[in-house]
């Protein structure tokens, strides 16, 4: 019984961190309808920089926060500077586009910070706390993560949904030309999904971190699990990525602690190729011919 | 009907002519480099198969798989499950064709599922078979060698071969000359496989199925079955090359296969040009000789080892974005671009008095793309609108 | 139809024009002619003034973190030795190749290393899946393959399968042996979990343990390597109730297992086996964590069991330690002394040794001579002797137990050693951890 | 209020409009008739900034518009409304709604009532996905969508396409309506040249992307050679 409750509580732990990357992916499919497989490379470069800050002796949060608007410049600058030169040409260059730019950051940031596991500080603790004299699987950074995925997913629901640059920022990627026509600045959207974006998973990035060991490539098998959890529940709802990826976190935990760790990447896989045979649009999906 | 048979058989006159003069420069060029060369040639070989079959799927098709690693996996472990010893008793080709079907066999299986997803889906998908499929071996170490894998022990060249070889080049055949061989026999049969296909009426409904669906559909192509079949000859095309690098490495481990495999098939397919096979044997063969060019580089200019190490990818990952940017068409598309440019140029003027004088359907209509793409020959050289929507 | 005939002939051209550059390029490489050095042995990479020897190691990707340390340490000592005229006159030239943990790549730079390299020996290959994709060719070759930097039996249990390759370190089955033995006799109440990479490594450790625990075992788990979610795995060896884990796991995976475990309320004792043990290591990737949940520094691993076969970075008063400092100081590249730099130095310095002991006159078939018959004397820091001989071409025999506390350890037994199989455990009589380095800090 | 000089636009090696001039009256329907293919929606792009001029030049109560980009158009006042129901379907209705008000600034509370009135079914289905509607009701929903921003000028672009006759004659009446009360200026695009010259001030008929007729719609629509020639009826 105790292992069943530590780990699901492990499991909503992670879960929540694929929330947040599974809301990045789902932020910029909103806004460019690209996939951006970049962005775990994206993420643990903005959290490198935030263990340069921290290393040079500033706080946790000044590094926290300063991982997060490197998030947002550098999301920003690859719209600006990349992509963009791609909208609009075809879904196939996108990907590959974003394929290459994995390789380059992920290269580049080995070459900057090298190559070694560091350890990565949480601001709160790392023991699980007490119930009712005995420990559960949830430390205080546990619940900070819990709680900051949350917060960001409801801060975006009600960007959508009540704000006119909310509203501007769909429109633009529903139907570009058409917001055009309506006055709405298109490309200064998909900048800001993209910054936006960015900053969400550098979020992501920093709560994987958080107490734990940081190289290069940690975030690679994100890349996978936060595509599937955004699949999950429906690549166009930042509250279906939240869901989707507590599902997956607790059940991928389940698979790994009671069938073996090796099946992780398969139970995954096994996860994706059932939601998009059965109900492509994901488990919110209100329009049942959803094209995938 | 006789003019199209004869225009086929020409086609494949012409490729069996350009497949042998192949034969002829690989046998040539073998026997002329050093070991080490063969060697890398061997490796290159088995890059180019699957790229050569990547192209296809994704060039002609329009599926992009970032899968192909899984699937050069299942060649790869199928060879080396039926080559546990000297004494295995399978003749190399069968056991090089029963590779080739299990790996069609199970890329029949992804494609039916491949063919309801499109563009950044499939990708997502076939990235998770990327990094799923590994995890089998380990899980089914009894059979399948765990984390160490299973060796695989290459059959000694035929005395056939020796003797063709010491009769044609007065020295011996040593083993990695033979795999070498072997790596590129297999390249030029199966190019000469997929050149056809692709050039064939299969060919052609792959192409109308990428350039609109829709409209393939209302022609009488049944995309979904099209579709398919693409994802099928591509994988078998990444068993042909599984099988030959389980006879290149020797080994036949989960770690061979990692998410970087399939993202170098990406990259040698888009830097060489999506659609094109010569494009995809042009960036194999950047890739199979670029890192040690780049890492001795790095090297010289005064990085330590782990630095230099990372030159590689960084570079070749600059290439893959600037290529996806700038040239499309990849850098074979740049080279050919560059030979039609000025051909492209004239037809281009012709068809523009040609729409001011007659009367054009519609002029509201977006413009030909097909005009707009340099290299003129189809619409694979930019890709880009070959995706369906 | 002009169009389309000019388009297909460029195939041809582009074959063509390749196949003259290949053959360009490898004009300037040469056939290696095996047939006139056949009298007095090979001497491939071995002039007058110089011996190339190479190495795959992980310099990228997920396994390169702490394992491409390796060969930088040995690197310096090489250095620190050609610094002082070499070994019989001859630099030596260390040429590392990086195959980011993948038997493809490991068997694509084992190729350049031997053919375009021109090594004489490869020295300290890293990794079970990486060196065995290579074991075969290397020794179908004649090329000598000392000190592979992995435990698994393969290097060593069958000499005449594989006559060329040696290893190095205790093998996996023998120290999971000497950790079961120990902890059957004086543990014999503790329910034993065992937390185990998912490889050859765990493999063969589970059964060196089960030889002695086989009723004690109450929950086995495994991890797989690159996974860093270990959680699930932590709280089933909670879940079956273990108060003794036995880890059989990479430096990193102790860290994370230690923190699991914190943010779990699981507090076992716990036994990390050599390769998982290296507590500068952990103790630097545990200290950053804050709240004091860990205590910062090397006394994070306090209590903590483990063995060690070799003097390491804590022992600062130990003369090999000392000499691997001085070397470090003199000859090291940026960055502090590390234990995988000293594993590094340690078999570098086993190298020269057998380099020395061969002879002006070096060739492969030479060392690997020197190897079989004084192998099993060679000096060095290795706290056992190691096993060369006709029979077994396997490393160092034996380890002790130790506790770690604070900046060092307290040994619980002296130094037993044993061999695979049902070999029994003995105390070691050689003498072998008294050894001291030779002033000059080069093996004469 | 709106004139096109001697514009001509292209599609790559292809030449949509050559040379056409013509201007749109305040406080009138202008209709531009003509086959499919004649050029039209080109010429209504052209003038919102969705494509670039090759020559020529399209200004706006005098000031020149062709350099600007479309999105900076209704800040001026000029809507368009695009053919083939650009309703965004994934938004609500009142979505869509506000989406066009957001055009001037700020929406406020009371101005959705303003397509309501006009559109009293879009009222009911205010909180729909736009994609739920048919086509009438698309078409309502875009012209009110483009109304919310308080145009001065709108272009429509083949707003009776696809629609029951019944439907086309009531927007055409609204149209009018808007014209007449609120001297809303209109550049209406159609291929249905009975229906567009019943409402319309003035016509203008392009073939194959030149002007061949440019006169008030009572004459054009009595002209009978035009009409067989160009117009088709």
């Amino acid at each position: 019984m105790q292992q069943f409750i530590n780990t699901a509580l492990g499991g909503l732990t992670t879960g929540m961190v694929y929330a947040a990357f599974a809301l990045a992916l789902v932020l910029i499919w909103r806004s460019t309808r690209v996939v951006n497989f970049a962005q775990a490379p994206m993420a643990m470069v903005t959290t490198f920089v935030a263990l340069a800050v921290i290393d040079a002796g500033f706080s946790y949060w000044i590094g926290f926060a300063v991982a997060l608007a490197a998030g947002l410049v550098l999301g920003a600058i690859m719209e600006r500077g990349v992509m963009r030169h791609v909208q609009g040409k075809g879904e196939i260059n996108a990907v590959i586009l974003t394929l290459g730019l994995f390789i380059v950051l992920h290269a580049a940031a080995a070459v900057v910070f090298g190559n070694d596991f560091r350890s990565f500080p949480a601001p709160f603790g790392v023991r699980g706390i007490e119930v009712g004299g005995r420990t559960v699987a949830l430390t205080g950074f546990g619940i900070f993560t819990i709680i900051a995925v949350l917060v960001v997913m409801g801060l975006l629901v009600a960007l959508f949904r009540f704000t006119d640059l909310g509203l501007r920022m769909r429109a633009a990627a529903f139907n570009p030309e058409v917001a055009r026509l309506l006055g709405v600045r298109v490309p200064r959207m998909m900048t800001l999904g993209w910054a936006l974006a960015s900053l969400v998973g550098s979020l992501a990035g920093l709560l994987i971190a958080g107490g734990s060991l940081i190289h290069p490539s940690y975030m690679d098998s994100v890349v996978v699990l936060g595509f599937v959890a955004a699949v999950l529940g429906g690549l166009d709802s930042p509250l279906g990525a939240v869901v989707g990826g507590l599902l997956l976190g607790v059940t991928l935990a389940f698979v790994s602690g009671y069938l073996g760790s090796q099946l992780v990447a398969l139970a995954a896989l096994l996860i994706l190729m059932i939601v998009l045979m059965v109900r492509p649009g994901g488990i919110f999906s209100t329009t049942a011919a959803r094209r995938v | 009907m006789e003019r199209i048979s004869r225009l086929v058989g020409s086609t494949l006159a012409r490729h069996l002519l350009v497949a042998a003069l192949g034969m002829v420069v690989v046998v040539m060029a073998l026997t002329a480099v050093s070991d080490f060369r063969r060697f890398q040639l061997a490796e290159m070989a088995c890059l180019a198969i699957a790229a050569g079959g990547l192209t296809v799927l994704t060039g002609l098709n329009g599926q992009l798989s970032l899968g192909h690693g899984a699937l050069m996996a299942v060649g790869t472990y199928t060879t080396a499950l039926l080559l546990p010893d000297r004494d295995a008793s399978t003749p190399l080709v069968l056991v090089v064709l029963i590779s080739v079907c299990t790996a069609t066999l199970v890329g029949a299986l992804v494609g039916v599922a491949a063919a309801r997803l499109h563009g950044p889906y499939l990708a997502g998908a076939t990235l998770a078979l990327a990094v799923a499929v590994p995890g089998l071996a380990l899980h089914f170490r009894e059979t399948l060698g765990g984390e160490q894998g299973i060796p695989v022990v290459a059959p000694p060249p035929p005395g056939w071969a020796e003797d063709a070889t010491y009769f044609l080049t007065a020295s011996d055949l040593t083993p990695r000359g033979w795999i070498a061989f072997l790596a590129w026999s297999t390249l030029i049969l199966s190019f000469l496989l997929l050149a056809n296909l692709s050039h064939s009426r299969v060919g052609r409904r792959w192409r109308a199925v990428r350039d609109d669906p829709v409209a393939a559909e209302l022609a009488g192509i049944v995309v979904g079955r099209s579709r398919v079949s693409a994802f099928m000859v591509s994988a078998a095309a990444a068993g042909a090359a599984g099988s030959m690098l389980a006879l290149v490495v020797r080994l036949a481990a989960p770690g061979s296969f990692t998410l970087a495999l399939s993202l170098t098939l990406i990259a040698a397919v888009v830097l060489g040009g999506l659609g094109s096979l010569t494009g995809a044997l042009l960036g194999a063969a950047l890739l199979t000789f670029l890192p040690q060019f780049v890492t001795q580089i790095g090297r010289d200019a005064g990085l330590d080892d782990v630095r230099a190490a990372e030159l590689a990818p960084l570079v070749y990952g600059l290439v893959m974005v600037l290529v996806i940017l700038l040239a499309p068409g990849g850098l074979f598309g740049v080279i050919r671009g560059a030979l039609t440019r000025r051909r492209a140029r004239r037809a281009l003027a012709a068809r523009s008095v040609e729409a001011s004088t007659s009367t054009r359907p519609d002029p509201d209509s977006p413009p030909d793309e097909q005009l707009t793409d340099p290299s003129g020959d189809h619409r694979t050289a930019t890709t880009t609108e070959g995706a369906p929507r | 139809m002009k169009r389309m005939k000019q388009v297909r002939l460029t195939p041809v051209a582009a074959l063509v024009a390749s196949a003259l550059v290949l053959s360009a390029c490898g004009a300037g490489g040469r056939d290696d002619d095996d047939g006139d050095a056949a009298d007095s042995g090979s001497t491939v990479g071995v002039t007058d003034d110089k011996v190339t020897i190479g190495a795959h190691f992980p310099l990228t990707g997920v396994a390169a973190p702490g394992y491409n340390e390796i060969p930088t340490g040995a690197r310096a000592y090489f250095d620190f030795v050609n610094a002082n005229g070499g070994v019989h006159g001859r630099q030596i030239e260390y040429v590392v190749r990086d195959d980011a943990y993948n038997p493809t790549n490991t068997t694509k730079v084992t190729n350049e290393l031997l053919l375009q390299d021109e090594i004489f020996a490869m020295v300290g290959g890293l990794g079970t899946p990486t060196h065995s994709a290579v074991v075969d060719q290397l020794n179908e070759e004649g090329v000598p393959d000392l000190f592979v930097s992995s435990g698994s039996l393969m290097w060593g249990d069958d000499p005449e399968a594989r006559p060329m390759t040696f290893g190095w370190q205790p093998d996996y089955e023998s120290e999971a042996k000497i950790i079961g033995q120990y902890v059957a006799e004086n543990m014999p109440d503790a329910k034993v979990g065992l937390f185990l990479q998912d490889d050859d490594f765990g493999e063969d450790a589970e059964k060196g343990a089960r030889q002695f625990l086989e009723e004690q075992i109450v929950g086995v788990e495994r991890y797989t390597s690159g996974n860093t979610d270990v959680g699930p795995q932590i709280a089933g060896l909670q879940g079956a109730g273990a108060d003794l884990v036995l880890g059989f796991n990479t430096p990193a995976y102790t860290a994370l297992a230690r923190l699991v475990s914190l943010s779990l309320g699981y507090e076992p004792q716990w036994f990390v086996s050599s390769v998982g043990s290296d507590s500068p290591l952990v103790g630097s990737l545990l200290a950053e964590f804050s709240e004091g949940a860990v205590k910062p520094g090397a006394g994070a691993l306090d209590g903590v069991m483990t063995t060690e076969y070799i003097p390491t970075l804590d022992q600062g008063d130990d003369p090999w330690v000392q000499l691997w400092e001085r070397v470090w100081e003199e000859h090291g590249e940026k960055g502090d002394l590390s234990n995988y730099k000293i594993y590094g130095m340690s078999h570098a310095y086993a190298l020269v040794q057998a380099l020395q002991g061969v002879g002006e006159d070096l060739t492969r078939e030479g060392l690997v001579e020197f190897m079989e018959e004084q192998g099993e004397g060679l000096d060095g820091p290795q706290l056992a002797p190691f096993r060369y001989g006709t029979d077994s071409h396997l490393g160092i025999s034996g380890m002790r137990i130790v506790e770690l506390e604070g900046r060092g350890s307290k040994e619980l037994t002296p130094v037993l050693v044993t061999d695979i199989g049902d070999a029994e455990i003995t105390e070691d009589t050689s003498g072998q951890a008294d050894d001291a380095p030779p002033e000059s800090g080069i093996p004469e | 209020m709106l004139a096109v000089d001697s514009l001509t636009v292209s599609h790559g090696p292809v030449t949509a409009l050559r040379e056409v001039s013509f201007s749109a009256a305040r406080g009138a329907i202008t209709a531009v008739l003509g086959a499919n293919g004649a050029g039209k929606t080109t010429l209504l792009r052209t003038v919102s900034g969705l494509h670039r001029a090759g020559a020529g030049s399209i200004t706006l109560d005098g000031r020149p518009i062709d350099r600007l980009p479309a999105e900076s158009m209704v800040a001026l006042g000029l809507a368009h409304v695009p053919e083939g129901r650009g309703v965004i379907t994934e938004l609500s209705v009142e979505e869509n709604l506000r989406l066009g008000g957001l055009g001037r600034g700020r929406v406020r509370p009371g101005d959705l009532d303003l397509a309501y009135d006009l559109f009293g079914v879009l009222a009911e289905r205010r909180n729909q996905l736009a994609g739920t509607l048919s086509g009438g009701e698309r078409q309502m929903l875009v012209i009110g969508r483009a109304l919310m921003a308080r145009p001065e000028i709108l272009l429509l672009d083949e707003p009776s396409l696809g629609l029951a006759p019944r439907v086309v004659a009531q927007i055409f009446a609204l149209l009018r309506r808007l014209v007449v009360d609120q001297g809303l200026s209109v550049l209406l695009v159609e291929q249905n040249a009975i229906s567009a010259l019943s409402v319309a001030d003035r016509g203008v008929v392009l073939h194959l992307g030149r002007v061949v007729a440019d006169e008030e719609a009572s004459r054009l629509a009595a002209d009978d050679q035009l009409r067989h020639a160009y117009l088709g009826f």
